[in-house]
């Protein structure tokens, strides 16, 4: 091998390691990606199915899942989205909210979180949760701030993370629905 | 009393330091009004041949000889070591070894058994003492071996050579101490050769003002003083008065108290007793044999005593009625900055200016609470606690750093320590073992 | 499969070994003979204690990577009983050790039969206690039994006896280190060879006449009972200090100079550490 | 030194003391210190057990006797003997005073052991620790028993059918702040903190005996005062309410836990009260007062490492913190 | 095959990791709250630690000494990717249980600790049983720990949904500090203070 | 901008690394013993995270997120970090040779501090920050580390002189000012 080129050797070694290290995640990405996907997916399905039984079909559009109970997507049944809470813990709080209408929360179910077991996970209770079922979005905050929500002491960070998510999403999604009408 | 202290211009009235960093004591100045005796001669005498300055001296007698009083018996080339002379007349009985204080070795002393008669060298008064050089002058303090007390312990002819230009004299005529009054008795009792003592070390040094500190109780001596001063006109003396709170008197202290802390004039310190030694070696040429000291505490009778040099303490116990309520501590210059004894013959050095019986109080050594009130008290300004901490610990460099060096040894922050840590001990060893440290 | 993202990433990957191979050409590396001293700290206890007189194993190591001589002026005792680092030192120093010779324990001079003279009271630290006139015993080179000596062992080979008040040292433990030895105030513990035989059991210096102070009943009144008494030639009188002196090697255990002591100032030395052994 | 023939040298007649300087030593004992504290603590436990009656009582034993028999238990492991020096009465009493009338009793025991065991003992005990043993076990608490430890009734002493009816107040109690009440303490609060008088009664007490130093109480207090005043908070209100009274004088004061110098207590105790106020106006935690003193307890090492006093004398003093 | 034990043995005991060595500590105080992360989180290791060991001993003659550390980097990350790809893709809860942790097993002192000290100058055979060794002692110190504070913190044990037991009184009461961040030094801070108490380790 | 502030505050006090996150616990516990070091390796990961937090921010934001291939981050991340602090190591010592007598030992067993890979994972892919908000995340975060450092370093030499029961010393105890640690600032909850 040349002077020059020997020079490059442990560059090109290491390359070649990023090289075959970075194809053998992309090949075991490409297995495990559609398996993720579709798990969410089927999380997603499962959950709206819990909260609308009825459900057949339904149309997604950014999120926004327009649920109707025939399939011929007239029967209109209600809309369902996800919504990410930043809680105490780093990873954040996955909702699942559903709507009755453009107005009244259905209900709303806790996908995933990793809050502290026994203080932030009290949040994750019926005693809290049921607290949504047909609120308007407008109302879904705490009593203090003119909602209707009692809070939890010693988990304030997780329900408002809840609370706030709910809201600002649902907020959001309602003025999409405008926007698209 | 005619004058007044306040207002007047020549005196300089001094209160505490900042802080409060002083301990009051109640038993000051206990033998403040007992006139200096002077006890009988003892059997005989024990003269250790101590040397912290310049080349070790050599004794220049040997056993058997006949001595007189105030012979010299010790010696060395070295300007800077002291002579020794002999405090009574009688025979050379011994070279003895015997426990060195300071060191824990042992040292050379020499006996000298009293003949009873207290025969001594003739004394040559100076015929015109206003005449003697400079220099004359520190050869025969040199000569006549003087050694300061606790406040300006070393020779006193070291300290009237600085190296520097002295800016400022401070003569310490107040007590440094609780119990000691010797230096207030003589003050009071021999004024003139007092001032005649000042005025010489005024013509050595010729410092531009001379500070003479009193305690602001005695206001007898320094009316006397103000009197003196205001007659002679000799402007250049000044009284500092000080609050009788432990550790003013300390010499570090004076000088911060007078000057502040943030000036290092040239200041030499003596202690009045210094004074009046100084004054008897160059106007009578008599040597440093005598020594006036306190004899307080558990003893049927306080005392300020003159006694010979070399005197065992347990003759001047005798002489004050012996030994009172089983006090089982014999201690020696001073209750907080001094130290003990454990055999009534020890001596009398030329260092001692108190004798003080008491009792030991044995307290259990706790852990630091970390109270702080060893910061606040200590006058060096030091974090004592942290000090005898890593001293415990041995990490005597770190004490080093911490100024170790820069504590005077007042004892101050052992007696307030709510824990009994014995603080100023834990100093000692680590001052010691940085200073073997040095010496490796 | 993303090719591109492959291509990129790939790049990324060659730019980081640029990256790393011009800094790792550009920064000095490290010190030569780095290796050689690795291997040397490598046989050493790495304890930092100090006993050989450098700041540490691996200050030690530099020097003896230096100068292989330093070993047998200033041995560490520790690694002198450990037969895998000797041999490790022999090899990396070229040099062949006597560990046996090197191998030492301390001793105390002491036997604690001095008189209380005064009632100490004040910090419990055999310094402090020494710089009281010496120390409350009327030997003034006797144990004082606080045990600094003891705070300072890293092995906590030694214990004070508190019937004699005097430290006593537990010689299967001991590794020689030495640091016991700096802190007492009294100079008492020596370091002798590991396999000593006889203890002598007193630190009193020939000095005459301190009224008042001397030796105990135990002390050494410099009789040469026991080298007189010695069969084997295994004592040799030391003028200087006119105290006796063992030699391992004749000395056959028989007893007799400790028959012959008058004052009970000799013993024999308790056992010698199993590991001591097996190095000598 | 000893000389010759005066005394039989050998057999001096009788044995003295030998010691290092200062021969005299002041009455301020550590152990006297504690037991003034004590004494003063007896005020406020009195309050609480007047106002919280059986409660506050059996609060109170249990967490002296728990931390006492902790005490005993860590000293006899670590081969140590057992003193009674008070200390471990005084954490055991100050936990007490920290805690709600209606926490359960088995609460305040594990509360005690955590705060003698592992925030005391574990350390190295008396003068070791770095964090106050009280406020240490009451944060403990806090984490495990958050709603326990913030239930809070309305003072009712022994009458007993008041008990049975003693409910959690609502939020009312905000508007509800009757001054007079927070000062004398017939108010809610952790049973000893109520009394805002009887702990100043107390705490200036252990001021003029220099038990305590006057330096932390005050720029606590003055602090949070004035911060809670200039971020709008009503500051009488900040001053009575909640046990900054009882922190300020009697936890923050802890000397092992504190500066030791006099402008490290003035920087302690202003670092607590920013700190006190900003978790009481801001925070999600119920009461402050544990987190902002636990919290200058971890700086006071650094507080003590900068703020040093500088040596006397004519020394150029060079930083050798570098 | 005495080799083999010893090295494994080792791991466990005298240079455990967490206990002696206190390296890695971030995931052992992180995931140690509930027994199914530590033992997932220990699995994870294993493969870690098993797979680049094996491929670091394997290449480790052809490595420039320029690159070794960079090229054991990419090795590690690229099978900590792996796992928790795998992981999202099959056991999700845990997936976000660990969090960043997971991905973090590449800057795990233990691994790269292992991949410098022993995998890049020993044999594949060794290099095995090294990380079989040092995972089993990181997992057994995990799952201690993981079940003192799981136990205690919440007052009884669970996997995934079904709790396995409660404990009485606690179960209302847990000592939820131990499951939370305060909790996971004390009970690390404790065991390492008993192991030298009952004499395991060693005395600083 | 009180985001930012939010963000910087939240990174360094409520959600400090050390305490709360538990990243770089090794350095915690074993750079704390002398101030002096804990406060340059506190500096010199700070310094290290910025650094990393920029180039990883743009890593991601220009390759990572348009190719979708965020799963690649960490092998990517810790390439990069490794290489940057090769070339911080150069290039301090190159222009200030004091500078890197003090932090050179520091600089290499920053590579695998969980602290630096976390904030940059953090900020990239959990969190999805903008550039302005991964700086103050960075900022803050080696803030709040440094200052966790300096605590801890400052108590324990403090406990290097106290009388700890043996078994207790040097790691265990560290644990438990750990623990105190933690438990004093869950204080800081909620304050922004
Ligand atoms: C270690 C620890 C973990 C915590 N975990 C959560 C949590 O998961 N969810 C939450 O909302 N608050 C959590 N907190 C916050 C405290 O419980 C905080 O006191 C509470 O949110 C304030 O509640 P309050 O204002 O309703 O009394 C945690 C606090 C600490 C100290
Ligand atoms: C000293 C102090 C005392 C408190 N006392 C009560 C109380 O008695 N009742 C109460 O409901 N909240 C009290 N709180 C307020 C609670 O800690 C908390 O802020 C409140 O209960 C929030 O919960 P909520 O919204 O569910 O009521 C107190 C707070 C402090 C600082
Ligand atoms: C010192 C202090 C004491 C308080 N005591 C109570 C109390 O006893 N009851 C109460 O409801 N609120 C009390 N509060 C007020 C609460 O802390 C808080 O301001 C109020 O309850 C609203 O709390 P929230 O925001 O958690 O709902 C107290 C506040 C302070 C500062
Ligand atoms: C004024 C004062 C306040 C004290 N405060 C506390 C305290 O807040 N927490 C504590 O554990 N001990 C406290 N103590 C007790 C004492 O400081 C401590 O228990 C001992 O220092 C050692 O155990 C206090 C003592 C005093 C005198
Ligand atoms: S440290 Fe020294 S100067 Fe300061 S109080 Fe103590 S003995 Fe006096
Ligand atoms: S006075 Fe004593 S207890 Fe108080 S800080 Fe000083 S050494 Fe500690
Ligand atoms: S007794 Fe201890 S300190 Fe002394 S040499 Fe032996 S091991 Fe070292
Ligand atoms: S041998 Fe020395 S250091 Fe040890 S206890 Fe005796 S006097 Fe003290
Ligand atoms: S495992 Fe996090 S820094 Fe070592």
């Amino acid at each position: 091998m040349p002077e020059a080129l020997r020079k490059f050797t442990p560059i090109m070694f290491l390359a070649l390691i990023v090289l075959v290290a970075i194809t053998l995640l992309s090949l075991t990405s490409s297995i495990t990606t559609p398996i993720v996907e579709k798990r969410i997916q089927q999380q997603v399905v499962d959950q709206m199915k819990g909260m609308f039984p009825d459900v057949v079909e339904w149309n997604e559009d950014d999120g926004l899942y327009t649920l109707f109970a025939d399939e011929g997507k007239t029967d209109f049944l209600g809309y369902a989205f996800l919504a990410t809470g930043s809680g105490y813990s780093s990873s954040g709080i996955n909702i699942l909210v559903g709507l009755e209408d453009a107005q009244t929360v259905k209900e709303i179910v806790i996908l995933s979180q990793s809050e502290t077991p026994g203080i932030g996970t009290r949040a994750m209770e019926p005693a809290f949760l049921d607290q949504f079922i047909g609120l308007n979005i407008n109302d879904v905050n705490f009593i203090k701030n003119g909602g209707q929500i009692d809070g939890i002491t010693g988990a304030t960070i997780s329900s408002s993370a809840i609370v706030n998510a709910v809201r600002d999403t649902a907020m959001k999604k309602v003025a999409q629905l405008e926007g698209a009408e | 009393m005619n004058i007044s202290v306040k207002g007047n211009k020549l005196a300089l009235i001094l209160r505490r330091n900042a802080n409060n960093k002083a301990i009051r004591l109640p038993d000051y100045g206990i033998t403040a009004a007992s006139p200096v005796e002077t006890p009988p001669l003892p059997p005989n005498v024990a003269l250790p041949i101590l040397q912290q300055y310049g080349e070790a001296c050599k004794a220049i007698v040997k056993k058997g000889d006949i001595v007189l009083g105030g012979q010299k018996i010790a010696d060395s080339e070295d300007f800077n070591a002291t002579p020794l002379h002999a405090s009574l007349s009688g025979e050379v009985t011994g070279m003895v070894k015997i426990i060195d204080p300071a060191t824990g070795r042992p040292v050379d002393a020499i006996v000298i058994t009293s003949d009873g008669e207290d025969k001594c060298i003739e004394y040559k008064a100076a015929a015109n003492p206003e005449s003697i050089s400079k220099a004359d002058m520190i050869s025969m303090v040199r000569e006549a071996g003087i050694i300061g007390n606790e406040t300006d312990a070393n020779p006193a002819h070291i300290r009237l050579s600085p190296p520097g230009k002295t800016d400022a004299v401070i003569i310490n005529a107040s007590q440094c101490e609780p119990y000691l009054t010797t230096n207030t008795r003589l003050m009071s009792e021999k004024p003139k050769e007092m001032l005649t003592g000042i005025n010489i070390i005024n013509r050595i040094l010729s410092p531009s003002i001379i500070y003479i500190a009193i305690d602001s109780t005695r206001m007898d001596i320094t009316d006397n003083l103000m009197r003196y001063i205001k007659h002679s006109g000799a402007d250049y003396l000044k009284i500092v008065l000080l609050e009788q709170i432990y550790p003013y008197a300390a010499e570090g202290n004076l000088v911060n108290i007078i000057f502040g802390e943030n000036t290092k004039p040239g200041v030499a310190l003596f202690d009045a007793s210094t004074v009046l030694a100084i004054n008897d070696a160059v106007i009578n040429s008599k040597p440093f044999i005598e020594k006036t000291v306190t004899l307080a505490g558990s003893v049927s009778k306080a005392a300020n005593l003159r006694v010979r040099i070399g005197t065992p303490i347990s003759h001047i116990i005798d002489y004050c009625g012996g030994i009172k309520d089983a006090a089982d501590k014999i201690i020696i210059n001073g209750l907080l900055s001094g130290s003990t004894v454990y055999d009534q013959s020890f001596p009398v050095t030329k260092e001692t200016n108190s004798i003080i019986l008491g009792h030991n109080v044995t307290s259990e050594e706790g852990d630091c609470i970390r109270c702080g009130k060893c910061i606040e008290i200590c006058p060096a300004r030091l974090s004592p606690t942290l000090l005898a901490a890593y001293a415990k610990a041995g990490r005597y460099n770190e004490c080093k750093e911490a100024y170790v060096d820069n504590c005077f040894e007042c004892g101050a922050c052992s007696y307030i320590c709510p824990s009994n840590i014995p603080i100023l001990q834990y100093l000692r060893v680590a001052k010691s073992e940085l200073g073997k440290k040095v010496a490796m | 499969m993303n090719i591109g993202s492959i291509i990129v990433l790939t790049l990324i990957g060659i730019g980081c070994g640029i990256i790393i191979y011009i800094a790792y050409v550009k920064i000095p590396h490290k010190v030569k003979g780095l290796d050689k001293i690795e291997e040397i700290s490598g046989a050493l206890p790495g304890m930092n204690c100090g006993a050989c007189g450098f700041a540490g194993c691996f200050a030690y190591a530099q020097e003896l990577a230096k100068n292989p001589d330093i070993i047998t002026q200033s041995p560490c005792s520790v690694a002198m009983q450990n037969p895998d680092a000797v041999k490790c030192l022999e090899k990396s120093l070229c040099i062949s050790l006597d560990a046996a010779a090197m191998c030492k324990k301390a001793v105390i001079h002491c036997g604690g039969n001095s008189e209380v003279i005064y009632d100490y009271s004040g910090a419990k630290s055999c310094k402090a206690a020494a710089q009281l006139w010496g120390g409350y015993k009327k030997c003034p080179y006797a144990c004082l039994g606080f045990g600094d000596c003891a705070k300072a062992c890293p092995q906590g080979g030694i214990v004070i006896d508190k019937e004699k008040g005097i430290a006593v040292i537990d010689r299967t433990q001991c590794t020689g280190c030495g640091l016991c030895a700096a802190e007492c105030p009294q100079n008492l513990i020596e370091l002798m060879p590991a396999d000593t035989k006889v203890a002598f059991q007193c630190n009193y210096e020939p000095l005459k006449n301190i009224p008042g102070r001397g030796k105990c009943e135990s002390g050494c009144i410099h009789c040469r009972k026991c080298f007189n008494a010695c069969e084997y030639e295994a004592i040799i009188w030391n003028k200087l200090k006119a105290v006796p002196e063992f030699d391992v090697e004749k000395c056959t255990l028989c007893g007799k100079c400790i028959e012959a002591c008058p004052q009970n100032t000799l013993a024999f030395a308790t056992p010698v550490a199993a590991k001591c052994e097996a190095a000598v | 030194m000893t000389m010759p023939d005066v005394n039989q040298p050998d057999a001096p007649e009788m044995r003295f003391s030998v010691s290092s300087g200062p021969h005299r030593r002041s009455r301020l004992s550590a152990r006297r210190m504690m037991h003034l504290t004590l004494l003063a603590l007896m005020l406020p436990s009195a309050a609480a057990i007047y106002f919280f009656g059986y409660f506050a009582l059996s609060i109170i034993a249990v967490s002296v006797i728990t931390a006492l028999a902790t005490e005993y238990l860590a000293k006899r492991m670590r081969g140590k003997p057992f003193v009674m020096d008070g200390s471990a009465i005084v954490i055991g009493l100050l936990l007490a005073l920290l805690m709600p009338p209606t926490i359960p009793l088995w609460m305040v025991a594990i509360g005690a052991f955590t705060a003698i065991a592992i925030v005391k003992e574990a350390f190295g005990g008396m003068g070791h620790y770095i964090f106050n043993p009280a406020l240490g076990g009451a944060a403990f608490m806090y984490a495990c028993f958050p709603a326990e430890m913030t239930n809070w009734i309305e003072p009712m002493g022994f009458s007993s059918d008041k008990v049975s009816t003693a409910a959690p107040l609502s939020e009312a109690f905000a508007a509800n702040t009757d001054k007079m009440a927070m000062f004398l303490g017939n108010t809610s609060g952790t049973i000893g903190e109520t009394s805002a008088l009887l702990i100043l009664v107390a705490g200036i007490a252990l001021v003029i005996l220099k038990v305590i130093d006057w330096r932390i109480p005050l720029s606590f207090l003055t602090t949070a005062f004035l911060f809670s005043a200039i971020l709008g908070a009503d500051p009488v209100f900040h001053l009575l309410g909640g046990s900054l009274m009882l922190g300020a004088f009697f936890l923050a004061t802890d000397w092992v836990t504190s500066p030791l110098t006099h402008k490290g207590k003035l920087i302690f105790g202003f670092g607590a009260g920013i700190l006190l106020v900003l978790m009481r106006l801001y925070g999600d935690v119920p009461e402050g007062i544990a987190y902002s003193i636990l919290l200058m307890n971890a700086f006071t090492p650094l507080i003590d490492r900068f703020i040093k006093p500088k040596p006397f004398g004519f020394k150029k003093v060079v930083d050798n913190n570098a | 095959m005495t080799s083999f034990i010893k090295e494994f043995s080792k791991g466990i005991v005298t240079s455990n990791p967490i206990f002696v060595l206190a390296l890695g500590l971030c995931p052992a105080l992180a995931v140690s709250d509930r027994l199914e992360k530590a033992v997932w989180m220990s699995l994870g290791v294993l493969f870690v630690l098993l797979c680049s060991n094996i491929i670091i001993s394997a290449i480790r003659k052809y490595v420039p000494n320029i690159m070794r550390i960079p090229v054991f980097i990419v090795i590690i990350a690229t099978f900590v990717t792996i796992i928790s790809l795998v992981f999202e893709a099959f056991v999700p809860a845990i997936f976000d249980a660990l969090g960043i942790y997971l991905s973090l097993i590449v800057v795990n002192c233990i691994i790269l600790g292992r991949a410098e000290a022993f995998a890049s100058k020993n044999s594949v055979k060794d290099s095995i049983a090294d990380a079989l060794g040092i995972t089993a002692g990181f997992a057994v110190a995990l799952i201690i720990i993981s079940l003192i504070r799981e136990i205690l913190g919440t007052g009884g044990l669970a996997w995934g949904d079904t709790a396995i037991f409660t404990l009485p009184v606690l179960g209302d009461h847990p000592l939820t500090v131990l499951a939370l961040n305060p909790g996971a030094f004390l009970v690390i801070g404790l065991l390492l203070a008993l192991f030298r108490w009952v004499g395991v380790t060693k005395n600083e | 901008m009180s985001d930012l502030i939010a963000i910087f505050l939240g990174m360094a006090l409520i959600n400090n690394f050390i305490l709360v996150q538990f990243l770089g616990l090794c350095p915690f516990f074993g750079v704390s013993k002398k101030l002096g070091n804990a406060v340059s390796m506190g500096l010199a990961v700070t310094f290290v995270m910025v650094i990393a937090s920029i180039v990883t921010w743009i890593i991601t934001r220009y390759v990572l997120i348009p190719f979708d291939v965020l799963y690649m981050s960490t092998v990517i991340f810790i390439l990069v970090i490794a290489s940057l602090v090769q070339i911080i190591e150069m290039f301090i010592m190159r222009t200030n040779y004091a500078l890197y007598s003090a932090f050179g030992i520091y600089l290499a067993l920053i590579t695998t501090n969980c602290a630096v890979l976390g904030v940059t994972l953090i900020n990239n892919i959990q969190k999805s920050y903008s550039f302005p908000e991964s700086m103050a995340a960075a900022l803050g975060g080696g803030i709040g580390f440094t200052l966790v450092l300096a605590i801890m370093s400052g108590i324990r030499e403090r406990l290097e002189l106290a009388d700890t029961p043996k078994s207790m010393k040097g790691l265990p105890v560290a644990f438990m000012v750990g623990m105190l640690l933690a438990l004093a600032f869950s204080g800081f909850g909620g304050i922004i």
